[in-house]
């Protein structure tokens, strides 16, 4: 611990330095590291394999670098310092280079410590994974003896893009970085691994969640395996528990408590229980959903078990030589995990930065060395600085190009990012609408202008001569209607619309009426029925030729049932006549044997929304029999339930939509309504929007040529 | 017990669910009972849900008033309008007289000119679209909106001029071919993304119900 | 606007000035504009109150209990009709404070599990199975084969209709398609066709929300005009008297 | 027909079950890489500068009821939900959620409590941050200008579902140059929201929140279970085109 090597310029420092002598970095950073080790045991290992490998990683090809960097420093020095990213003493070396013990698995144990030590029944075994780590990366230098040569070409790249990188390491967002650490690390240990060990480091850091996460996630699916949660992570408590030794506490505790002593960790043994109990449902902002999946559940558990820890944490155990390792070790050790919530909370960045591909790796890397230690997503330098190199090693290997890519991409796009942030924010400053008012007052001026010259039919705009291709076998269903069955009538529209669909549906309920058809109507919004006697009271008599059933509510659930059983879902009629009076409006003589939807002799619904229209479509289709169903549509909606109507087996029989059909219709009754009153306010409208839009793509196209690519396109097309 | 709560609740998510899923598919009475009966129970409780929601909402608003929060003489209003209607509709039920002007001549006039705002915001959106947005695409946008419209509004003259009755011809083959075939993939689209979401709910991936 | 009572009179002007309250948001946001909405906000809400009341949770559980009488309710029939509902809502009003919001949970779940259901059924059994099918129905024989004396313009142009429609849906859907390749240059891209399918999916999603957006367009517009139309008659029916 | 639908469905659901689970299962030795969504990688960048702005940052879930199959994108906008309030417990003033649906809103209530208290700031969580603005569909919208004006709204996402009305929500956000991203189910809303909106999440894009705003790998396996089944049917769909071609009836 005697002193801490600057991560910049790699020169010692004392151990309490804040800054660098040297160069200035801040050191002190490390310190962030410590919060992690809140998170819960079961999370930790969830996340060993990742980190582990991560971890050596770092040591690995550091290795090669500093071999020319600054070949008199011993390896030994710096690797621990770089990866372990405290200053950690040489001592600490001789005891790895013991326990070259464990074989390729090696990596994967690298963050053991973080959790192992709390089921390893003696202190000594913290140190264990650490032991493992020169180990096998002694025999990755072995393989990589012959890849020397290049070895040394990567270095020589590496001084000046560190350079360069550090420079930006303050701007840049520090989670996006963490990304690169595993991508790039993992493909060297890889070479050391049995094959599907390559797969499972190689691959999963693209997804790390998905490694972390997938037990957890399954487990809810499967016959909710979540249920058996909560006992769960119980289990695993013994084993910490068990583990008295002042090290456990220090790890669980020492994070969240005191910074970085954890010679107190005696102390805190007994605190250290209920830590672990709430600490179980808690999860880092970064992982929420881990959260959500895995609060306290077992399928961590359970990977642990099946997958990774049996073979070698066994292993482990026994080969483990029982050595002293202070506890600073055990903690310092445990710095690169994901940072707790809190903290992370209050770096947006890291939640979104990297929304696609990489995202996930972010989720669970974190920068194992320099000032940023121990914080997520830090744009790693040297992994970044290998990559060029290692792409040209490795080409013919897949995974481990994609990783390098992926990170060149990473680094694109955080330097993009960079870049976008200042003028997006520079937007928000108020500007005054002209357009909007210029735009409005044309309008109103254009609508109002027929309206207050108030010309009479057939002046200005001449009414419509063609027809809508459905309103010829509209007229034929509305007169093949038999008098027996009543129509029912769905006002399914917010008062919004009436203005647009009173004037629509309008002519039908007229025309229905008029063949004395009896009207039955419904809605599923509050203020349908108050619309429908809005409209029906101008065509026919409250109680006689139509009786409103009311208001249907429940939504799309309501419609369902009322489909299936109209008479039970809904009971009290609505502004029934005098003589009805606290009767349900079933009792109306118009209701008379009317028990199912089929029973109805039309349906009717008048709807602006795509989903109302829908829900009827769908929801009542099992239930409607033979019974035709016509479509009252907003123009809006028209072309969504379209569909509907065009299919093989329409689930639709008839669509009534738009002012100018409205018209048709009203022409087709031989009586001037709603519809034709408003067909010169509607045309000037029209005329206007069409001219206006037009001067915007004129404007716009100029903008084209003029500024070409000026602003950046918000096209959708990907890649 | 925190940790057990979610489970109860995760266990009546997907067990309520699961059931009325089931009786999409299945015509078996059992099924089909108790998804009758756990969609009755949902429709009291959303309605139930509602009163809270109002309850909500009086509560936010009348903070603002008691604190003299900016602007709290609209909440004030807010408030003041909310009682009346609340208590006149139970007083006398929602289909007597007064709540009847009540919506003719506040909440109707007010909905209708929201919708009349909006054609200024959709006229105001596709004059800016095409110079705000360089891609092809909103081009292919605006233009076709205006196609459409040609084709929807009448013409001051000529308009029963054979191109007037062409654009109306070409404008009905646009919208019930070209646009009905891009909307049923939307559907579809739609669908997909909406299952899943869906599944997730009765995986209990997703309990926005709480953990 | 045929003769008004005092009181229509007195609610037409009303709905007048809040018509022109509301319209005032053209100039940006200003205290008639709020004025009117909140007044507006505070009305709808009402009203949504007193309906859920009576149409649901009168007749859906005050009325039961009414009419059943305490001992009625004790009944097993009565379980699921009344008990439960009670016990579910009782547990959703714990969500009023705070303190006790943590046990409503419960009634939740249900809904949301319902309503995931729902969701989840209606997407199939309405949308998918029967968009599906009929996306494959597009091109029947009867399409294809041109009707006993038809131009064969008119057959070209079904089949070409056909097509266009069958294309649309195809590629439209492969749009939305999230998955990608992770290309060379580390971009996620999708295969060569993929992209090409993209793009003409693209372009029928414009052509869609065009038409659909001008739609709207002319259904707000007969909008603005009903409102204009109204106030035109609101003031001739006052100059008038 | 009916009967049809029934095994059909059944099998259709099963699928679907079975995708999920599957790439959940393979998810993590066969990563997914997803095309980029302008909106969703913008959005983050924005809520950052918010939140360090001291902005508010406010998400609707349009004024679909829970029961209703129009709450699909109202649960897409919950789970994206989480992620935000998370990333915005600690700022001065905190995500705001509203809906036009009492349940809805205490869903809201309930998703931000569990965020919250995963964030250890269960001390910070205000009941209020989850409002009903108003149960009416335009009674909602219309008390959006006022709330983003009080609020200090910066960043405006609207997911959930909406009727034409949402167009207006979106431009009420873009009156007061907040960055607006909105998505919904309803194609019509979609359509609209299109143009109004600086960012739309057209067509099923909103309920790809969950994966591209990294809520958890079982959202990222869905996805990609969505897009199993989207291959599927559309070659379902080319294959059954040729054979009613050929007068085969399915």
């Amino acid at each position: 611990m005697a002193e801490v090597r600057c991560p910049m310029c790699s020169k010692p420092n004392p151990e309490e330095a804040e800054v660098c002598g040297i160069c200035g970095a801040r050191l002190k950073p490390l310190i962030i590291d410590q919060p992690p080790q809140e998170q819960p045991p079961d999370k930790s290992e969830e996340r060993r394999p990742e980190q582990g490998v991560e971890q050596e990683e770092g040591l690995d090809w550091l290795g090669r670098i500093r071999a020319e960097a600054e070949s008199e420093a011993p390896k030994e020095e710096i690797e621990p310092e770089e990866t372990a990213d405290e200053a950690v003493s040489p001592d600490w070396l001789g005891r790895l280079r013991e326990v070259d013990t464990t074989e390729d698995e090696g990596p994967p144990d690298g963050e053991v410590p973080d959790w192992l030590s709390a089921f390893s029944e003696d202190v000594g075994e913290v140190g264990e994974p650490e032991a493992a780590e020169p180990g096998w990366l002694e025999r990755i230098r072995e393989i990589k003896a012959t890849k020397a040569a290049e070895g040394e070409e990567e270095a020589e790249p590496v001084d000046d893009w560190l350079a360069r990188l550090r420079e930006e390491q303050e701007l840049i967002p520090e989670d996006l970085g963490a990304d690169e650490i595993i991508p790039e690390e993992l493909p060297l240990p890889a070479e050391t691994l049995a094959e599907e060990e390559v797969e499972e480091h190689v691959i999963s850091p693209i997804e790390p969640m998905d490694l972390s996460l997938e037990p957890s996630e399954i487990a809810p699916s499967e016959a909710m395996a979540d249920k058996e949660a909560p006992p769960e992570p119980r289990d695993i408590l013994p084993d910490l528990t068990e583990a008295a030794p002042p090290v456990t506490p220090s790890e669980v505790e020492l994070p969240s408590e005191v910074v970085g002593e954890a010679e107190e960790a005696a102390e805190r043994v007994d605190e250290f229980e209920t830590p672990i109990e709430d600490e179980l449902p808690h999860v880092p902002a970064l992982i929420l959903d881990e959260g959500e999946e895995t609060i306290g559940e077992q399928p961590s558990g359970i990977d642990l078990d099946s997958i990774e820890l049996p073979g070698w944490l066994s292993e482990l155990r026994e080969t483990a030589p029982p050595e002293e390792v202070p506890a600073e070790d055990t903690s310092l050790d445990l710095a690169p995990a994901t940072l707790p919530s809190w903290l992370e909370a209050m770096r947006p960045i890291a939640t979104f930065r990297s929304a696609v591909e990489i995202e996930s790796v972010d989720e669970q890397v974190v920068e194992s060395a320099g000032p940023l230690a121990g914080l997520q997503g830090v744009l790693m330098a040297e992994p970044v600085v290998a990559m060029p190199r290692a792409a040209t090693v490795g080409a013919a290997r897949l995974e481990v190009t994609e990783r390098q890519y992926a990170q060149a991409e990473l680094l694109h796009r955080m330097v993009e990012e960079e870049e976008r942030e200042r003028p997006a924010a520079a937007a928000h400053r108020p500007r005054v609408p002209y357009l909007r008012w210029a735009i409005g007052f044309l309008l109103v001026i254009a609508v109002a202008l027929p309206t207050i010259l108030s010309f009479r039919v057939g002046e200005g705009f001449p009414l419509p001569s063609y027809m809508p291709r459905d309103l010829e076998s509209l007229f034929k269903l509305v007169e093949g209607i038999s008098l027996e069955r009543p129509v029912l009538a769905v006002f399914d529209y917010t008062p919004g619309y009436a203005g647009e669909l009173n004037a629509v549906a309008g002519p039908l309920l007229e025309h229905i009426m008029l063949r004395g058809l009896r009207v039955v109507t419904v809605s599923t919004r509050p203020t349908g029925p108050l619309l429908a006697e809005g409209l029906l009271s101008r065509v026919g008599v409250n109680g006689e030729g139509y009786v409103h059933l009311g208001y249907l509510s429940g939504g799309p659930i309501a419609v369902q049932l009322f489909a299936a059983a109209p008479r039970e879902t809904i009971s009290r009629g609505f502004l029934l006549p005098g003589d009805m009076e606290s009767q349900s409006g079933w009792q109306s003589p118009i209701l008379e044997g009317v028990s199912q939807l089929s029973d109805f002799g039309l349906v009717v619904v008048i709807t602006a929304g795509t989903d109302s229209a829908r829900t009827w479509v769908e929801q009542a289709y099992p239930w409607r029999g033979e019974t035709p169903l016509v479509m009252v549509l907003s123009v809006g909606t028209e072309p969504m339930i379209r569909p509907y109507y065009e299919a093989l087996e329409p689930q639709v029989d008839g669509i009534l939509t738009g002012l100018p059909a409205a018209v048709n219709y009203e022409q087709y009754l031989g009586r001037s309504g709603n519809a034709i009153a408003r067909w010169n306010a509607f045309g000037t409208g029209m005329l206007t929007i069409e001219l206006i839009l037009l001067a915007g793509v004129i404007y716009g196209a100029a903008l084209w040529l003029l500024r070409p690519r000026a602003v950046e396109t918000r096209s959708e097309r990907d890649g | 017990m925190k940790v057990r709560a979610n489970l109860v609740l995760a266990a009546t998510a997907v067990g309520s669910g699961i059931f009325v899923l089931l009786g999409y598919f299945i015509d078996h009475e059992v099924i089909l009972t108790l998804r009758l009966i756990l969609m009755r129970w949902s429709v009291l409780l959303a309605a139930v849900a509602l009163f809270l929601g109002l309850f909500n909402l009086l509560t936010v608003h009348w903070s603002k008033v008691s604190e003299q929060e900016k602007g709290w003489p609209y909440s004030a209003v807010l408030i003041l309008a909310f009682l009346v209607t609340l208590i006149l509709g139970l007083w006398f039920g929602p289909d007597n007289q007064t709540l009847l002007m009540l919506f003719n001549y506040i909440q109707l006039p007010v909905e209708a000119s929201l919708m009349a705002l909006l054609t200024i915001s959709l006229t105001v959106a596709g004059f800016r679209l095409v110079s705000r947005r360089r891609d092809p695409f909103s081009l292919i946008f605006v233009v076709v909106v205006m196609l459409v419209l040609l084709g929807t509004g009448p013409w001051l003259v000529a308009s029963d001029s054979d191109a007037y009755i062409l654009l109306g011809q070409l404008r009905n083959w646009v919208a019930q071919v070209w646009a009905s075939g891009g909307a049923r993939g939307i559907l579809l689209g739609v669908a997909l993304g909406a299952i899943l979401t869906g599944l997730r709910v009765l995986l209990a991936v997703d309990r926005p119900y709480g953990d | 606007m045929a003769e008004l009572t005092t009181l229509d009179l007195v609610g037409t002007i009303t709905a007048a000035l809040l018509t022109v309250m509301v319209l005032s948001y053209l100039l940006g946001d200003n205290l008639f504009f709020r004025l009117a909405v909140y007044l507006f906000i505070g009305v709808a809400a009402g009203y949504a109150g007193s309906i859920a009341w009576y149409n649901v949770i009168w007749p859906g559980l005050i009325d039961p209990l009414v009419s059943q009488g305490l001992a009625g309710i004790l009944q097993p029939s009565n379980i699921v009709t009344i008990i439960v509902p009670w016990l579910l809502i009782l547990l959703l009003l714990l969500k009023v404070s705070p303190a006790t919001s943590r046990y409503g949970g419960l009634p939740l779940a249900l809904l949301v599990g319902v309503g995931a259901a729902v969701v989840v059924g209606g997407a199939i059994t309405g949308t998918l199975i029967p968009q599906s099918l009929a996306a494959m129905g597009t091109l029947t024989p009867s399409t294809l084969l041109p009707q006993a004396g038809e131009e064969i313009i008119v057959w070209f142009e079904r089949i070409i209709s056909a097509i266009i429609l069958l294309l649309a849906t195809v590629t439209t859907l492969m749009y939305f398609r999230f998955t990608a390749r992770r290309s060379a240059t580390g971009e996620a891209r999708r295969s060569k066709l993929e992209r090409i399918a993209a793009v003409i999916g693209q372009v029928f999603i414009a052509i869609t929300f065009g038409v659909i957006y001008a739609g709207a367009l002319a259904a707000t517009v007969v909008i603005l005009v009903e409102r204009i139309q109204f106030l035109r008659d609101v003031v001739s029916s006052l100059l008038t008297g | 027909m009916l009967g049809s639908i029934d095994i059909v469905g059944l099998l259709v659901l099963l699928l679907f079950l079975g995708l999920l689970l599957g790439f959940a299962a393979v998810g993590r030795n066969w990563p997914a890489v997803f095309r980029p969504v302008p909106g969703f990688e913008e959005l983050g960048t924005a809520i950052e500068r918010a939140v360090e702005a001291g902005e508010r940052v406010h998400l609707s879930l349009g004024t679909g009821s829970v029961i209703g199959s129009d709450s699909a994108p109202a649960l897409a906008g919950l789970a994206m939900l989480s992620r935000v309030a998370a990333v915005t417990t600690m700022s001065d003033k905190p995500v705001v959620v509203t809906a036009g649906d009492g349940a809805m809103a205490m869903l809201a209530q309930e998703t931000l409590r569990s965020a919250y208290q995963r964030a250890k700031a269960s001390e910070r969580y205000r009941p209020t941050s989850g409002r009903m603005l108003g149960p009416t569909p335009f009674s909602y919208v219309a008390s959006l200008p006022i709330l983003i004006a009080t609020e200090d709204v910066s960043v405006h996402i609207l997911a959930g579902s909406f009727g034409a009305e949402g167009a207006l929500a979106a431009d009420f956000g873009e009156r007061q140059q907040a960055f607006v991203i909105a998505g919904t189910d309803d194609a019509q809303s979609q359509a609209l929201l299109y143009a109004t909106a600086e960012y739309p999440m057209i067509g099923e894009e909103i309920f790809a929140g969950g994966a591209y705003l990294n809520v958890g790998p079982l959202h990222r396996a869905s996805l990609r279970a969505q897009d199993a089944v989207r291959m599927l049917i559309v070659a379902l769909i080319l294959i059954g085109t040729v054979l009613h071609a050929l007068g085969v009836s399915l």
